[in-house]
């Protein structure tokens, strides 16, 4: 098969084949409107219109149109999309990444655990929920939860909320 | 969101920028592919549909539609309908659709979805829509 | 239902009413296209398969067959197949398949599924079956 | 596998055996379809992905990707993504890709998936890759 043959170009200048000639690269944050000529005038490059962004020096035809943020996921615009580089999303406050590929190219933003009556293991961060520890001292653990001792009943008041149940109790006994 | 009668939402597209380009005389306006030229096209369209446990419905559903002068009602082209049995907290399906039709000078062609809300719009490269003559 | 051999059964189509049609010689006999010129096409078929919980296989399958003069069995061109994991009261799933296929003049094209009973016919724009030459 | 950068391992193709062919100065090279001439061109994609319980991950994406002389990093032009929610011990799901794009002559495409152990390259008829000049 006929082999793509052409000289290397020079840094800063890619091959543009309509015109069959190294032309210089047109900045980031624009666009390659018109290739150089045999005349000797340069590259006319173009700003990249709202809405679209090239974040390298390049000879594109057109800017590559900006993401967005997906609001239905909760997510949140680290920053906006200027000329020269993409949309950046993030999660809203309170809310953690859950990724669905390796790259975490895709996400979705799932409310971070609040851990009532609980200690906080590990807090939630960007990438990871909180990790919930063991109750919290004057809570118990009941059924998963975790719950004040002061609903506990004598009956289930176990060594965890003595401090709490124990002393009410013996004050019943003195009256 | 636009509907007419008793269609599903109809789907607004970008016809410009990045990958978008329309040439040939096939326009866009009005939320349509406009038809230059009567003949055979290939018409395609891919809508990824994206929600959450809370917001997930039994199936989705992607219609390409023709409209036109010669008949009132706007005639169903392409039907893709998938129920939705994902579990996790966030669930994601595409569908995508393509065949060869016979259009008329000036039929407008749409795509309707069965939630709009569902539809990822946030990257091009996922949900699109096209057509070309053979 | 016909098949041949050990293939799957084979879908049966509209060729002229509604949304169908045939031309520039490509033509619909038993139950296959036949090509009526040599060269590459794109051949693309949608199938949309349904039921109801208590008819849900593990897995539905489209595959577009040739079958050719020059060699006595059926090839294989294209196939989708999905595991389903539905659990509503009905499910229904679409597999399209589109590619560029090299056919010979007489070569007949048709669509094999893993169980016609399961085939949603009832609308055109659902299940479709053509060919195009580049 | 091959990467490249930040992206998602890259499919090698079979170019010449069976039903693979290339025509037309469309080229096969380096996990790479290369642009002859500029155009406009229908580019198409499907793989079928498949595995146990044991490796059934969250989702499976198949972007197809274009690198070009003209910009120092990939451009992904169609994404497929879902998320699987089989419970079988063994699940399958094919997502198909195609779309018009503009290309210049020495661009190339290729096809970004997930993970490569989960596709299934054992039939042609299944995983497949191609492009056309409009």
């Amino acid at each position: 098969p006929r082999r793509h043959t052409r000289p290397p170009c020079p840094t800063g200048m890619n091959w543009i084949e309509s015109d069959r000639r190294c032309c210089t690269q047109c900045p980031a944050g624009t666009y390659l409107h018109q290739p150089c000529s045999i005349l000797g005038n340069d590259s006319v490059c173009t700003a990249c219109p709202t809405g679209t962004f090239s974040a390298q020096p390049n000879t594109f035809f057109k800017c590559q149109a900006c993401y967005e943020c997906d609001q239905q996921a909760f997510q949140s615009v680290l920053s906006n999309c200027s000329a020269t580089s993409n949309v950046v999303c993030g999660c809203e406050s309170g809310h953690f990444r859950e990724c669905f590929d390796t790259l975490c190219s895709d996400f979705s933003c799932r409310q971070c655990q609040t851990c009532t009556g609980r200690l906080i293991q590990r807090p939630c961060s960007e990438r990871q929920d909180t990790l919930c520890g063991s109750c919290k001292p004057d809570f118990y653990a009941d059924d998963g939860e975790c719950r004040p001792c002061h609903m506990s009943t004598p009956e289930t008041c176990g060594k965890e909320c003595q401090r709490v149940c124990g002393s009410s109790s013996s004050g019943q006994g003195l009256e | 969101t636009s509907t007419m009668g008793n269609q599903l939402p109809i789907l607004q597209w970008e016809d410009k920028r990045g990958l978008a380009f329309t040439k040939n005389n096939l326009s866009y306006s009005s939320n349509s592919l406009v038809i230059p030229v009567s003949g055979d096209y290939y018409v395609y369209a891919q809508v990824t549909f994206r929600g959450t446990t809370e917001s997930k419905p039994n199936s989705v559903t992607e219609i390409i539609t023709k409209v036109t002068d010669s008949y009132p009602e706007p005639t169903q082209l392409l039907t893709g309908t998938k129920t939705l049995s994902e579990k996790g907290n966030s669930w994601f399906q595409p569908i995508y659709l393509g065949a060869v039709v016979s259009l008329e000078v000036g039929d407008k062609l749409m795509v309707n979805v069965s939630d709009i809300k569902l539809v990822d719009y946030t990257k091009e490269h996922k949900t699109f829509f096209g057509a070309f003559l053979l």
